[in-house]
């Protein structure tokens, strides 16, 4: 309990808080799209940096088995939500898959965060444990787009067959992925140390302060569009986070005990599965699930969604880790 | 040079730019015009890039002239046919007189 | 769905926007679109937002088209009425053809 | 205060902005006004700002009202004999009504 | 003496000048408004973090008289320029009484030039000082409308009644005061010490050159619009700025002998009064004084005002405070 | 060549690869005009304010000779297009000139490439070498522009008469230029000291990396316009960086011997030769040269004119450095 008011008290959460507050009173403080992404990348550049250098000499099959565990559940929260809020009558069910897709796939500042705390907290984690990234994010939208088309076909037997390596395509080159990817391989295959050091990792925790604010003020100002569509969005967006973070801790436990994936690694299996894409995923999936209501989707990542995932679900697997490693 | 000829516009949303673009060309088109905009309409408000920093569905206005007003009306049918029913979209034409162009 | 329409531009000062938007809105159009928008009249060069910092008051372009001219008179008269003389402010019409829309 | 007139528009390269501002002024219009844009035209795609970080050719769109249609001509006429040959640019003209303005 | 020429080469007022100079060169160097908005952000956002921690153990009572001098400070200033400025017959009194209020309000910007030449400077002030903007701020915006209003009823009989909870809201909301009132917040509630040191603190310093620089080349651009007003705008805004910081070092100094308010704190207070809105002012009087001409009031206080300010307005009052205390 | 092997680790280089690489893979990543134009402002401000600094009490004398031979290069290196490229029967001469302009003139960020390389390497030079910059770039363009115009004459005898003032005035005035004299002026007559090595130095290598990750997205994506018109110009902009950066090495040389011109001064004055504009030069030509195709001139300096003089010219410049010196 004192872990969780510790953290509303931590930058990462406080300055959420103090956005979506500053949000509901109404600011006019804008920051801009510009200045956002380019937080965005520098944040993802360094988390890639960072995992680059140090998997130089790490055992990378040791990858594999959590690799695998993230496609998995990355499908599998698609499936839920396919059988689960798609199937409520309230809801359109192309509203609900690509809701379930969003969900399934990765937000890069919950991530971000999460990576603050933990070292912050001097919790190890594998280097490489960032890297999981794609393998759940790609898997959850290819998935979310073919169930679509499934379900569309077999109500009009009108959909066109889902081509998926565009997708996947389309996936690696949105800005998140690639500039977490293009930090890798930089990290992998310069020497960026010095570029690392004076410029990156210092500015790291101020930037993603700036953009908590950021999430804070555009999740209270998601909430109006959430609210034209049915409630069983804001229900499912504060109860998934929490049981996607939870299968997820499952998982990587098994992964833990069969192969020694540590615990911090754990956590951040559970973290990206606990998170919902805000940047790359809305646009793949509009164009992916053009019949899909994107302030649906949108409106329940951005509003509830991520708010949980970072606030509630960052302190809880960290603190589970604690209680069971 | 001046010229009788039809002012299409078509506001829909940003990410169907590249799209509406490749359409336009396929009529042959001389040319078009791009230009951010934001708006409201049965989708909702949608920003014009400034307030809503996560904003990805901005709309875009498309204005192509052309000399022939069939073609106008060629595009604005591939258009609406393919995209209109899904997202954001309002089209119209509007005869113009054209005084200087490269080629039309 | 052709359909003989008024589009009705209203070129004013950025922050009268949310304003104008709402006098729209009472009128029952059935959407606008919004473009940033610099220029000269007889307030002084405003910017378009590029070159000056500071410049608060930089011009919005509205655009409304409704299938009733009235309306959109309607809707000059209740902008112009109401701020026309303390702000910068410039209002036309244009009939146009509405090729597509969700509703009008 | 209703009143027929001319809308020109004028969508060429944004390196010339001050340039074709100058020439509207010297035609005593009343006003202009300015907004960002891009396209693609006989002198291949120009981008609207966005995408590319270098374009220094973006274009721009300049609309001027005026009362005279022959002004409107004249301005037309002195920037297409001025730029047209080298530069990015199309000029049409469109039949208006103006509803407020402060003075045309 | 020489604390001026040392003043003229320090960073601060060395890129405001630099920048007058570039602009009245016809540079075409232009640095973003979304750049600009995002350095005043940061700026404001760190006075107000270390303010408010530092006053997590304040005797806030102390600050009520010195809060009282700002209102009656902010409002004075209005009134003076009611009977100065906007009594000249050369003068719209509309235009009259929206300048003063703008120069009554506070310009972030100043305040944060102030607060690096105190730091490097070694003054002590209390760190609740800066939090005194709002409360000369806002009542000099209400009382400019007030006045405005009142003058268009005199000669009218047509003014509306003036709503003065819809001011004062906008003020607050204003993204200005917003981020002030935000790092207050966090520094208060939270634990933003890391963020804090590592961020916005080591940035504050050149953020605050490069928006001199920007300030310089703003009030270049401006000076034509000044040009194209009465003479007097620009008399005022040379002359006010200092008059009113006196005024307040004044306030400030019998505030030191009754509660010893300290000489940093009175200099702070002289700034704040010296200082003219450059954000939030402008937009908030256009909207309640929608007659006023803003190339009057922005005019006089970006082109001279702001200038006078910080090159001649903070060492006189840091001078006069090593004189007299 | 171990050296060149290296320099690709290095981040300079391995940056600029990785926004070609990632370009060619069709990310959407995008950083914004305006950060691209921030950043280059606070590199050339940075360069400028360390020359200003270390000039203070430098022999400007020993710089006449080094800035009358920038002045030669400049005017010869468009004199070489004149009588090479321009005379292509596939090449219309008016982009032959503007192109030979081009490259004649100099670019900031290929400039601020070579600092952070001689900085890491330790190699010295005269601190005023930087400032070297104007001297070149200027002369370039007036010759282009003054060509073509000549060129025009020759066949239509219609041109008017060049006015070359207006051309310097132009050029003086261009964001780089004006952010680098900005800051000599700054570092020569004022004391920025304190933000110096609290902002603009610290973050100088870390911008840089960003600025190369830009050129190198942008080197693709314009690779395109280059493919629209003669591949001379391909040619041209391949071979043309390293020819000018060893005709200026071999002046440089000369001073050397003539007047102890240091080898890191030498190394500046074939990097800034062998560099190509790409901020203030391209608008200044498309005034100047209207007729000039942009995409041809443009086309070749981003594409691959600043890819060669950073990847292959700097370490060329430096081994050969360590060779004859
Ligand atoms: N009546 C209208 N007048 C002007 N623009 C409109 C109108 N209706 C829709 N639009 C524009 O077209 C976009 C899409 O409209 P809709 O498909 O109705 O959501 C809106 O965001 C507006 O930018
Ligand atoms: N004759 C005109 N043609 C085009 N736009 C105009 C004209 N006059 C004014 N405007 C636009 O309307 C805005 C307000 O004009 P004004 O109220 O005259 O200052 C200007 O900033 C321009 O954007
Ligand atoms: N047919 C057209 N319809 C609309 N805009 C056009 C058309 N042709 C050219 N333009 C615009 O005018 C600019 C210059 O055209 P051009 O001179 O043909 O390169 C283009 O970049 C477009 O913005
Ligand atoms: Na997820
Ligand atoms: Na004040
Ligand atoms: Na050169």
């Amino acid at each position: 309990m004192s872990r969780f008011l510790i953290q509303f008290q931590s930058p990462t959460l406080a300055f959420l808080i103090g956005g979506i507050v500053i949000a509901a009173l109404g600011t006019r403080l804008v920051i801009s799209e510009s200045i956002y992404k380019f937080i965005v990348f520098m944040l993802l550049l360094r988390v890639g940096l960072e995992g680059g250098m140090s998997i130089r000499e790490a055992n990378l099959a040791e990858m594999i088995l959590p690799a695998l565990l993230a496609v998995m559940i990355g499908i599998g929260i698609v499936l839920i939500s396919r059988v689960t809020l798609a199937m409520l009558p309230a809801v359109r069910t192309e509203d609900g898959i690509a809701t379930g897709g969003l969900f399934g796939a990765v937000s890069g500042s919950t991530l971000a965060a999460a990576i603050v705390v933990l070292e912050s907290e001097a919790i190890d984690y594998e280097q490489w444990a960032p890297a999981l990234y794609p393998f759940m994010d790609i898997p959850a939208l290819v998935m979310a787009i073919v169930l679509a088309n499934l379900y569309f076909k077999g109500r009009e037997g009108t959909a066109e067959k889902v081509r998926i390596w565009p997708i996947i395509k389309e996936s690696l080159q949105g800005s998140a992925l690639s500039a977490l990817l293009l930090g890798i391989a930089l990290g992998l295959l310069t020497r960026p140390e010095s570029v690392y050091e004076s410029f990156y990792d210092p500015l790291f925790r101020g930037l993603l302060s700036v953009l908590m604010l950021i999430m804070g003020m555009e999740a209270y100002s998601r909430i109006q569009e959430l609210r034209r569509v049915a409630h069983w969005f804001a229900v499912y967006a504060a109860v998934a986070p929490l049981v996607h973070g939870l299968i997820a801790f499952g998982f990587g436990y098994l992964a833990h005990v069969l192969t020694g994936f540590s615990p911090g690694g754990v956590v951040i299996l559970a973290v990206i599965a606990g998170s919902s894409s805000d940047i790359s995923g809305p646009p793949t999936l509009r164009a992916g699930i053009p019949r899909a209501n994107p302030s649906a989707y949108v409106g329940a990542s951005t509003s509830v969604g991520t708010p949980v995932a970072i606030a509630v679900g960052i302190p809880l697997y960290i603190a589970l880790a604690e209680a069971v490693f | 040079m001046t010229q009788q000829a039809t002012r299409l516009v078509i506001v829909t949303e940003k990410v169907l730019t590249k799209a509406v673009a490749a359409i336009i060309e396929s009529y042959d088109a001389s040319g078009y015009t791009l230009i951010a905009a934001g708006g409201m309409g049965s989708h909702n408000t949608r920003s014009s890039g400034e307030p809503s920093v996560l904003d990805h569905f901005g709309n875009i206005k498309i204005e192509v002239i052309t000399a022939d007003p069939d073609s106008a009306k060629k595009i604005a049918d591939a258009v609406s046919e393919r995209y209109a029913a899904d997202y954001a979209c309002i089209i119209y034409i509007d005869p113009v007189e054209v005084l200087y162009s490269h080629r039309l």
